[in-house]
């Protein structure tokens, strides 16, 4: 873990982003709404939330497929909503990356699955030796290269492609490494190999992750920091052991009550009653009324009401 | 080696080539083209001609045998065959250029355009075609194909709209449009390779929906003595089976060969439609 | 769950609205006019028709200004009047349209019915099986790619003039007495039943090739895949499909009944059975425009209801949308 | 479905018994919703005769008169006619007819637009003598005219028309009409009327009682569905063209006027009008060429599988016609099939093709090309034009056909924009040839638009004069002969409109249900159901039929 604190390498500051739909009645969904949290090299940052929470959003905002609504997000101290030109792209998507969430959907069926290698090569890497690279990629995601090479997308498994993905994430020297629901598609022996392939990577290389994941069991395994949102909010924030002992945001207690026993999978049925969140949930803001997100220790902050 | 390469990157023509399904409708609907062309030049009458006796069965100098009046049901359904096929294409055409447009704009332009053009496309899509084709058509003075064709064209997209809507809309979302757009790739080569490409085929089997459902629109017109006014279609030699009374008089050859000409010929528009989605969606392909 | 029929009804009503303008505009934009059409074939005494001619062109307002006339067309349209028919004058074009529209809905709502249901449990079968699914594929595809009429006429050659089982035309013998007994209704239903076996058999097949479609499509798609891996069973996965499968064909249904009806209509005709589709030709042959009008203006509003009942019944069965239109997301 | 089907039948209860029935369709188009002897055009059939009767029957075949509700009538003076009603004759409703209903029924024309207000144009007084008597005074007695008048009008009961508003005299259903007919509207219901008979009809002791207790006047699509129930037996008499009939007939035993060809009486002559405002159709020898260049037997066996006869070159026939049927005219200026006259009159007339296109041009040079036009699924008509335009295109006519839709095809006859186009609407057999000179002649044609014939628009006021004459002159004036000689040549010499065959008065029967059919050997009666014609003498075959054993 990361003991000594480094600069941060991007800092995402009063993010929001509103979706608008509909012609008469325009229909406006806050996704996200004033997040914001830093990212360090060498770190593994989980973003953890239910589905519709706006983590993915928060995702495809920093690898800029979406255009924020406010805020800023600043990498290396630059705003990159100012990045426009190919160049500037180029240059960004060099060192910012992803792993979807959908390993099927994320090849194109139309081409063998080398494309997206090719793709990589072509825009950002020296050629030489690309066969070689590859293969190092791939041997590294325990895929067999000959086994896999030349095929289509549907040839292969939903295991196999992710980790294609990987091993594509792992051809570039990345700084920031968004993973979205990363190890899904993979079965319980690959997954660990791969939490392992990643945080060796993050602490080698000082790669910064974002590690989106509904799974508060594995952001506890792989992360140095964690973040808890709900409703598009930032409810929690903090070192992933201090979050974890000490919640404090009701979300974030329910979160953790509602998982009977760390190291087991996620037991569905024990899934909590969504009304009795938002009643705990408007209690405590009411509670606390006129406090906004405050640190309440050294690298955990807490949203104590949302109408400051 | 070369043969090799050239499979090797059309590998769907490979696959379309060796489906069962595709060969036997392009074969069939190959067959129907020069039918439409060539059966014209085939036949010693011509459609309107009294060539022979009336009430003759299917015989070798009459293959589809005569009508009531002598007329050769084969010589009419011939030439038929040509104006249907140019109104499928015709009009196919037309209904599927306006479907994509709309389609393609409402999906990747979203926002107020989309709910706009949706709008739109719910109320022709409920509009109950056929009734607002009779309007129109029935008060046409003169009908020719080009009409008729346009008529049908501009009234038989809206389904295509929609589909091609949330194809765009789909593939625009799709997890490798944005992973080609981290990695770098220009957005005009995402829109081919990406985008374009993988509307490619579902447009061409919409295309082929179109040709057929416009076939189909066309004949039911020209069925209600809608059609055009000049000149024979297979809707028109059917209605005049029905009219001059051949079910009840038995000339069963007159009434139902033409039809079936038709119906086989989209019969193998369905087999192509279907032996390409499994060629373009390879999960079917492995069934 | 308000919210998705307001909007849906809201779409209804803007096409209700664009049919009844265009319903009165086609006539009076296009060549051709009524009266002198409803008294062309009159030869009476020299002169006598121009007299005749002053009288209904008043009577039927159409002297007036357009925009008044618009105005008045809507006003009589709620209050149920669509005017005089000229091909059986002066029966107003209301009475004449609703006797037509029961034949319609003792035809339609059946064969819809039915053969959705049998199409996809068709459908649903032979997607799951092989051997089923070579064998009836071709014959769904026949089904579905002939017109709605030349399958009629098939079916009429077949069991009306070949085997002569059942009549071919009218919708009951010239020799029964209408009314509820026993030998009118068996009559009735032998006139019925070849229109509806022609609707019934020509939507099969789509309805089939959908079902079946789908249900390859669920098959092969990953959580399917992943309940495979789980080892759930065969049947499960199949009902899994089904379940998955049934609802596109709901929203299918509601897309497709405007061409249901339109093939209704040309059904009626072969069979001459006496509703909107047969009234509709005899119209159109008789030149009576306001008749046209009336059944344009009925098939609309049918197609319509139609699709507002499987707007509702989509709503019920499919959580989903009842979810996400009443904000508890 | 149970529900529907009570709710749909519940208000109808249509019983009788088949074989006292009479089953029948060809006349009525569509449901059952018009009474009104007002409005002929649109009532249903049988209406006008079966319910509303009319002063005389007139029997066609043997071109006499069958005095009906008059006893007699007679010109009693050279403008005076004199009506003597039959007595004892009541309305259905109680009422009894009487002279003053006649008085009535002709006034209400004079002060309400209806269809024959015109006569008061030359009519100026009518007087009832007494209850049973009238005498009507003109100012220019139109004895032709008048001639159908009296077989035409319906006359309605004044105790039930007088309370009728003016404004509702066109526009009424008529809903319960009280005739005094043989037969009374017993019910409807869309797809049928049913009359029942009058038990108490004055004429069942004069004619003899109509056998048939009902008349079920079926709705019957189109000639397809009236094949089909012919051949089932479920109809006895159907008046449609119906294609197959002679292939078929005998196999299912049908009955026609003639047992083998034509088959069918006529009952109209078709004509094809050339547009004279045209040129070069203005030229009347390329008129005449083209009425060479037809060939009518060749749509009569082909189109009609001879169920029709080629007309006269006068489009005169029926005896009443023939009368003044004139050989010598046609002797001369007659004409028939035969394109290389045709080729030759054209020649000779310089109608050659001057640019070498194939077809022949006009005199002048101008390119010619004529547009044969019949309205959109008339189907037999469709292919006779066909067969026309072929035959003008052998001789080297450039002629096409074409099917505009109905509207279309009315609205060109009546502006006038068309080439040539068939029609008949106004050449129905009558008791005078007037009705079809004033129809195929009609001076009616300075108008805005033409509604009343003559769609050539053909101009000669020596004609239109020589029409009127004949209209004024009493039929036994030898006068009448020159005259009707004297049009005939004019026509003929002009051929404004080339009359090409006539068509038949379709009838079918079956002889499950009734015999005694009329036909060529048994001519007692007419076998039509068709709107206006039942005075004909259908009532006499209602009269005549005989159950089957």
């Amino acid at each position: 873990m990361a003991n000594q604190k480094q600069d941060s390498i991007m800092s995402i500051q009063n993010l929001t982003k509103v979706f608008k739909s509909g012609l008469f009645k325009p229909e406006v969904t806050v996704a996200v709404k004033d997040v914001s949290f830093e990212m360090r090299p060498g770190t593994i940052l989980s973003l953890v939330g239910e589905s519709g929470s706006g983590k993915t959003t928060i995702g495809k905002l920093i690898l800029k497929l979406l255009q924020p609504t406010g805020g800023k997000i600043l990498y290396k101290g630059k705003d990159i909503t100012a990045i426009k030109d190919k160049e500037g792209l180029k240059e960004y998507y060099r060192r910012v990356q992803a792993i979807f969430q959908d390993p099927f959907s994320s090849f194109n069926p139309l081409y063998r699955v080398d494309r997206v290698f090719d793709m990589v090569f072509k825009s950002f890497l020296n050629e030489d030796n690309k066969e070689e690279k590859i293969y190092k990629a791939l041997e590294s995601v325990n895929l067999n290269p000959e086994r896999i090479l030349n095929k289509f997308p549907h040839q292969l498994s939903g295991g196999q492609l992710q980790r294609l993905l990987i091993a594509r994430a792992l051809l570039l020297d990345v700084d920031i490494l968004v993973a979205d629901e990363l190890i899904s598609m993979l079965d319980a022996s690959t997954r660990i190999g791969v939490l392992n392939l990643l945080v060796e990577l993050c602490k080698k290389n000082g790669m910064s992750v974002l590690f989106i994941t509904h799974d508060l069991n594995l952001g506890y395994y792989v992360s140095d920091y964690t973040l808890i949102m709900y409703k598009g909010r930032l409810v929690e924030r903090g070192s992933t052991r201090k979050v974890y002992e000490n919640p404090i945001h009701p979300y974030t207690k329910m979160l953790f009550n509602s998982v009977p026993d760390i190291g087991k999978m996620w037991d569905r049925s024990k899934e909590f009653l969504p009304e009795q969140v938002v009643h705990d949930v408007r209690k405590f803001y009411k509670e606390n009324q006129g406090r906004g997100f405050e640190e309440v220790e050294e690298e955990h902050g807490v949203l104590f009401s949302d109408t400051y | 080696m070369a043969a090799r390469e050239f499979w090797k990157r059309h590998e769907n023509l490979y696959f379309a080539l060796t489906n069962k399904k595709v060969l036997i409708g392009i074969s069939i609907f190959t067959l129907m083209i020069l039918l439409a062309i060539f059966g014209p030049a085939l036949t010693p009458y011509s459609y309107d001609e009294f060539a022979g006796e009336g009430y003759l069965p299917p015989s070798k100098d009459h293959l589809f045998g005569t009508t009531l009046m002598g007329k050769d049901v084969f010589t009419r359904t011939v030439y038929g065959l040509r104006s249907t096929f140019a109104v499928g294409f015709i009009a196919g055409t037309i209904a599927t250029l306006i479907g994509c447009i709309i389609g393609f704009l409402a999906g990747y332009y979203g926002k107020w355009i989309d709910e706009a053009l949706m709008m739109i496309t719910n109320i022709f899509l409920v509009f109950p075609l056929l009734a607002l084709l009779i309007i129109l058509a029935a008060y046409l003075p003169y009908r020719g194909i080009m009409t008729i064709s346009i008529i049908v064209g501009m009234t038989a997209w809206p389904w295509t709209a929609r589909a091609v809507r949330s194809q765009t809309l789909s593939i625009k979302n799709q997890g490798y449009v944005n992973l080609s757009r981290i990695s770098g790739i220009s957005v005009f080569r995402i829109l081919r390779e990406d985008i374009a490409a993988n509307m490619f085929s579902y447009v061409f089997m919409v295309y082929i929906l179109q040709f057929s459902g416009t076939i189909l629109a066309a004949v039911g017109l020209e069925f209600l003595g809608l059609g055009p006014t000049q000149g024979v279609s297979l809707g028109l030699v059917m209605q005049n089976a029905v009219n001059w009374n051949a079910i009840q008089l038995g000339l069963w050859w007159w009434a139902i060969l033409p039809g079936l000409v038709l119906t086989i010929l989209v019969v193998s528009l369905y087999f192509i439609n279907t032996g390409l989605d499994e060629v373009f969606n390879p999960r079917l392909r492995e069934m | 769950m308000g919210k998705y029929l307001s909007k849906k009804l809201l779409i209804y009503l803007i096409t209700f609205f664009i049919a009844v303008t265009i319903n009165w505009a086609i006539p009076r934009f296009m060549p051709g006019d009524p009266i002198s059409i409803l008294l062309s074939r009159f030869s009476g005494l020299e002169g006598g028709r121009e007299i005749i001619e002053g009288q209904f062109v008043q009577s039927f307002g159409l002297n007036q200004p357009l925009l008044t006339q618009y105005f008045n067309f809507w006003r009589s349209l709620f209050a149920g009047d669509l005017g005089i028919s000229i091909y059986v004058f002066p029966k107003p074009v209301i009475n004449v349209i609703k006797e037509a529209i029961i034949y319609d809905i003792i035809l339609l709502v059946p064969a819809i019915i039915l053969s959705w249901i049998v199409g996809n449990k068709l459908g649903a079968y032979s997607g799951v099986n092989r051997k089923a699914d070579n064998i009836m594929m071709p014959f769904f595809y026949f089904l579905t790619s002939a017109p709605y009429f030349w399958f009629a006429v098939v079916v009429a050659f077949i069991f009306g003039v070949k085997l002569a089982f059942f009549p071919i035309s009218n919708a009951y013998s010239s020799t029964v007495q209408p009314g509820f007994n026993l030998p009118f209704i068996f009559d009735f239903l032998k006139h019925w039943f070849l229109p509806f076996l022609t609707l019934f058999l020509v939507q099969l097949g789509g309805w089939a090739i959908g079902m079946r479609n789908m249900i390859i499509y669920e098959r092969s798609s990953n959580y399917s895949k992943y309940m495979e891996s789980l080892g759930a069973s065969d049947r499960l996965i199949r009902n899994y499909g089904f379940r998955n499968g049934i609802l596109p064909q709901v929203t299918g249904l509601a897309i497709r009944l405007g061409t249901v009806v339109s093939g209704a209509l040309l059904t009626e005709i072969v069979f001459s059975y006496p509703g909107l589709g047969y009234l509709m030709l005899r119209a159109i042959l008789n030149q009576d425009y306001f008749l046209i009008q009336g059944c344009f203006l009925f098939i609309v509003i049918m197609v319509l209801a139609a699709n507002f009942i499987v707007d509702i019944i989509y709503m019920i069965i499919d959580p989903r949308v009842r979810l996400s239109y009443s904000g508890e997301v | 479905m149970a529900v529907i089907l009570v709710f749909a039948f519940a208000t109808v209860s249509l019983a009788y018994e088949r074989s006292e029935t009479l089953v029948y369709g060809g006349g009525l188009w569509g449901a059952p919703s018009n009474w009104n002897p007002l409005t002929p055009w649109a009532e249903v059939t049988g209406t006008g005769g079966l319910v509303y009767e009319k002063l005389f029957h007139y029997y066609p075949l043997s071109n006499e008169y069958q005095p009906w509700l008059a006893e007699s009538g007679e010109w009693v003076t050279d403008n005076t006619y004199l009506i003597t009603l039959r007595k004892g004759i009541k309305w259905t409703d109680g009422e009894e007819f009487n002279a003053e209903d006649v008085k009535f029924t002709f006034e209400i024309a004079k002060d309400n637009p209806l269809h024959y207000s015109n006569i008061w144009d030359w009519l100026t007084d009518i007087e009832v003598v007494d209850s049973h008597k009238l005498m009507f005074i003109f100012d220019n007695p139109h004895y032709q005219e008048w001639k159908q008048i009296l077989y035409d009008l319906r006359i309605i009961p004044e105790h039930i028309w007088s309370k009728i508003p003016a404004d509702e005299l066109l526009t009424t259903a008529n809903e319960n009409p009280v005739g005094t007919g043989p037969y009374m509207a017993d019910s409807w219901a869309q797809d049928r009327m049913i009359w029942v008979r009058n038990e108490d009809w004055w004429g069942n002791e004069v004619f003899g009682k109509p056998a048939p207790k009902n008349l079920v006047n079926l709705v019957v699509s189109g000639n397809n569905v009236a094949l089909g129930m012919l051949m089932k037996r479920e109809l006895d008499l159907s008046n449609f063209f119906i294609p197959g009939v002679p292939k078929i007939k005998d196999t299912f035993g049908l009955t026609t006027w003639y047992k083998g060809a034509p088959y069918m009486l006529s009952e109209n002559v078709a004509l094809l009008f050339l547009n004279t405002t045209k040129k070069p159709l203005d030229d009347v020898k390329l008129r005449r060429a083209m009425a060479f260049a037809i060939n009518p037997e060749m749509i009569s066996e082909k189109v009609f599988e001879e169920q029709v006869q080629v007309a006269d070159p006068t489009g005169l026939f029926g005896k009443a016609w023939m009368e003044y049927h004139s050989e010598d005219v046609v002797d001369e200026y007659g004409f028939s099939y035969d394109p290389a006259k045709a080729k030759e009159m054209l020649e000779q007339a310089g109608y050659v093709d001057a640019d070498g296109d194939g077809w022949r041009d006009a005199p002048d040079g101008t390119e010619m090309r004529f547009e044969i036009i019949v309205p959109n699924g008339w189907t037999d008509w469709m292919e006779s034009i066909k067969i026309i335009a072929n035959n003008l295109q052998e001789v080297g006519i450039n002629a096409v056909p074409g099917f505009p839709d109905y509207s279309i095809y009315m609205d060109k006859i009546q502006q006038g924009t068309f080439d040539m186009v068939i029609n008949n609407f106004g050449s129905s057999r009558s008791a005078t040839p007037f009705t079809y000179w004033n129809w195929v002649a009609s001076d009616e044609i300075n108008g805005e638009i033409v509604t009343d014939g003559n769609y050539s628009r053909y101009d000669d006021p020596e004609l239109f004069n020589l029409i009127d004459e004949f209209n004024v002159l009493q039929s036994d004036d030898p006068r009448a002969m020159e005259v009707a000689a004297e049009i005939q040549k004019k026509l003929l010499q002009a051929m404004p409109s080339i009359p090409l065959w006539y068509n038949g008065l379709w009838a079918q029967s079956t002889s499950q249900y009734w015999t005694n059919w009329p036909t060529e050997n048994n001519p007692e009666g007419y076998p039509c159901t068709w709107a206006g014609k039942w005075q004909y003498g259908s009532i006499e075959m209602l009269i005549n039929l005989k159950p089957a054993q």
